[in-house]
């Protein structure tokens, strides 16, 4: 339900979606993933070049820490999943299954994820989520060498990860309700 | 894909897959027919064939609501319709792992049933011929019922309640393959027309799952 | 000349439906009220099966209704699908409950007819079957309606329900054709057809087809008034919700 | 002044009573959905001025 959003993003650049509850950062998101239909407007950017991450991680609780892993990568088409586990401290869980997983280290996993997939565009939503401190840095220490090898994240966090990157207030573009545009039936307005 | 195949035929098999599930209610059911009709082997005999068809049809739906409720529930399903994966691919593989987890063991299990129900000894090729042709349909079936319940809270009843009408043609030309079969009859023109809806709904249905599934993630 | 489409604005269907649906409405009961009193009271016994020929008043046009309550609504999501007319896939909504009902009128009537001439309330006679099929159709259609909040996503998939459930209606009714023809080899005593639906058209003579015209376009008018009004309703609960909507968004 | 029915008068009575009961609560159902959301529609559009 946001209206006139536009912006840039270069290789190597990251981008921070702010905004108040319900301001439209998840649905900003989901439609640029793809898996919501625009209702004006373009994305320029090819989908196979988006990880996308959200709330729920996607973990399997009967799998394995390395079996859950190991299967969005060869969803995605790459094989190497120790390097994703070693940059999360997810080496020494590995042979876990993700049901005796903490909910910061299942945030972990499910991070992970988006380093196996190999894709250069990294859409997330609210990244970290019951992440503790320790977890946040590391966090952000993989996503800024994720920038420094080409790659682009658009982010959507309240918490500072000392990041540079510039940040959009996605607030200021709330669709004027009395406009053609909305979220509701306007056609039976 | 076959990753895919593998995580879903994984999870169905460890703890709380609910593998198994089907088979058991299958022989539950077999069970229990004759408690219901009485002992007698000539009536049971009679209706074995059909007893068995509708056992595993009810077994199959048993276990459809785990298609996708689970993935959707977790967050995998956003996942997977972002990933390479075309989402046409993941409705068909996932009816193929729901098909080898329920309709395969319960097709291998229906002799064994059968003998329970006392089926005549000419109908046992058929039955498993029939099943072996029909269950495939009942899965890809299945699977687009569950694509259109999956973001619906407690779907299950209303899934049975939208598959079960849409099984009429499967259960009748594959019950009266078996039953054919049973009494020595010319099984050819049901058999073909069995063979001919499974292969249908298995090129047509998965498009439509995904089709459905898309407008569910919206 | 103005397109048809545009009465697929609700403001003006609910402006045009205004004017239109008294107008039915009057030749419904008119055709309904005539047609039925003409042929429960004005029309001889049939020498075969008695009075119980005029129960044709009743089954016959709630059959009919029955099906193209169906096609109506295979249409009326086509439209949906490809034009994305909300009044559209409203009438679809609106068509079901008012096709479970014929359905089952066809089916009640059918049973209670069936009693005295077969000697049993139900055969499985594969036109009587197909009804019942019919009939679980349509609740699974209003089921999922029923079921889903979002209107647009409830529209899209009963939609698709919709069309697939079409194919396989008529899927069905060939296995249960071939499915009993299996059963009932040679059986021809309690051949439901000779009392049901064409092979009695073919015999009806005027005594009773004219007053069973006047009934079907009676059970027409009827259905029509009533989809008319339940799209109204539809239409009006959708602004409502689009009203209360907006209002939290100022 | 109900024709003879001969002997399957309970028969017909009963198809036709069973239809008219149906046809009566479908018709009743409708009109009565009908009132309330107009009614409801026109609370809102009051209070909306």
């Amino acid at each position: 339900m946001l209206t006139g959003v536009g912006f840039d993003l270069a290789p190597g650049k990251a981008l921070i979606l702010r905004g108040p509850n319900g301001s439209g950062k998840t649905t900003l998101l989901r439609t640029i993933a793809g898996l919501q239909p625009l209702l004006e407007g373009r994305v320029h950017c090819s989908e196979d070049a988006i990880a996308y991450a959200a709330h729920s991680d996607g973990l399997k609780a009967s799998l394995t820490v390395a079996e859950n892993l190991q299967f969005w990568a060869e969803v995605f088409g790459t094989s190497d999943i120790d390097v994703a586990l070693t940059r999360f401290d997810l080496l020494t869980l590995a042979d876990r299954p993700a049901h005796a997983l903490s909910a910061g280290q299942k945030r972990r996993l499910g991070l992970a994820r988006l380093m196996v997939t190999g894709r250069p565009i990294w859409v997330l939503d609210e990244p970290t989520v019951s992440l503790d401190q320790a977890s946040v840095a590391r966090f952000a220490e993989n996503v800024k060498t994720h920038l420094a090898g080409g790659g682009m994240a658009l982010l959507a966090t309240h918490i500072d990860l000392g990041l540079e990157a510039p940040v959009l207030d996605v607030g200021v573009f709330k669709a004027d309700p009395t406009s053609s545009i909305g979220g509701f039936d306007e056609e039976f307005l | 894909m076959k990753a895919l195949l593998l995580r879903d035929l994984k999870l169905a098999f460890r703890s709380g897959g609910g593998f198994g599930l089907g088979l058991a209610f299958f022989l539950i059911v077999a069970v229990l027919v004759p408690f219901g009709v009485g002992p007698e082997n000539d009536l049971l005999a009679k209706i074995a064939a059909g007893v068995l068809w509708l056992g595993a049809l009810l077994a199959c739906l048993l276990s459809l609501d785990r298609i996708f409720a689970l993935d959707w529930e977790d967050g995998s399903l956003d996942l997977l319709a972002t990933s390479p994966l075309p989402l046409e691919a993941v409705c068909g593989v996932k009816a193929l792992a729901h098909w080898l987890t329920t309709g395969l063991p319960l097709t291998l299990a229906a002799p064994v049933l059968g003998l329970l129900l006392s089926l005549p000894e000419t109908g046992y090729v058929w039955l498993v011929t029939s099943l072996a042709l029909g269950t495939p349909a009942l899965s890809v079936i299945g699977c687009f019922g569950a694509a259109l319940t999956v973001g619906i809270k407690r779907g299950g009843l209303l899934l049975s309640l939208l598959v079960l009408p849409l099984y009429v043609p499967t259960l009748i030309f594959g019950a009266e393959v078996a039953r054919r079969g049973t009494e020595g009859l010319a099984v050819s023109g049901p058999l073909a027309l069995l063979a001919g809806i499974s292969l249908a709904v298995i090129a047509v249905l998965p498009f439509v799952s995904a089709l459905v599934l898309r407008i569910n993630l919206r | 000349m103005a397109s048809i489409w545009e009465y697929a604005n609700p403001v003006k269907f609910m402006r045009l439906t205004d004017r239109v649906l008294p107008v039915v409405a009057l030749g419904a009961a008119v055709c309904m009220v005539a047609g039925l009193i003409w042929g429960f009271f004005l029309t001889p016994d049939d020498f075969r099966q008695g009075s119980t020929v005029k129960i044709i008043y009743l089954h016959v046009p709630a059959a009919l209704i029955a099906i193209n309550a169906w096609f109506v609504m295979l249409v009326a999501s086509l439209v949906w699908f490809i034009r994305r007319h909300h009044v559209s896939a409203l009438v679809a909504k609106a068509a079901a409950p008012v096709g479970a009902v014929m359905t089952l009128i066809a089916l009640i009537t059918g049973a209670i007819w069936g009693e005295p001439m077969w000697g049993t309330w139900w055969v499985w006679d594969p036109r009587l079957t197909s009804f019942l099929i019919l009939f679980l159709f349509y609740l699974g259609y209003i089921a999922l309606w029923e079921a889903i909040e979002s209107p647009d996503t409830a529209a899209d998939l009963t939609a698709v329900l919709c069309l697939v459930g079409s194919v396989f209606a008529v899927l069905s009714r060939y296995a249960v054709n071939f499915w009993n023809q299996g059963l009932h080899q040679g059986a021809s005593v309690l051949r439901a057809g000779a009392v049901t639906g064409s092979d009695t058209e073919e015999k009806v003579s005027n005594v009773f087809a004219v007053p069973l015209f006047v009934c079907i376009a009676g059970f027409v008018l009827l259905f029509l008034a009533l989809v008319l009004l339940r799209t109204r309703t539809e239409i009006r609960k959708r602004r409502t919700a689009a009203l209360i909507a907006r209002e939290r968004l100022v | 002044m109900i024709p003879d029915l001969g002997k399957y008068t309970a028969t017909v009575l009963s198809a036709y009573g069973a239809s008219i009961a149906l046809l009566i609560l479908l018709v009743w159902a409708s009109l009565r959905a009908s009132k309330k959301a107009r009614q409801a529609l026109e609370k809102v559009e009051r209070k909306d001025g």
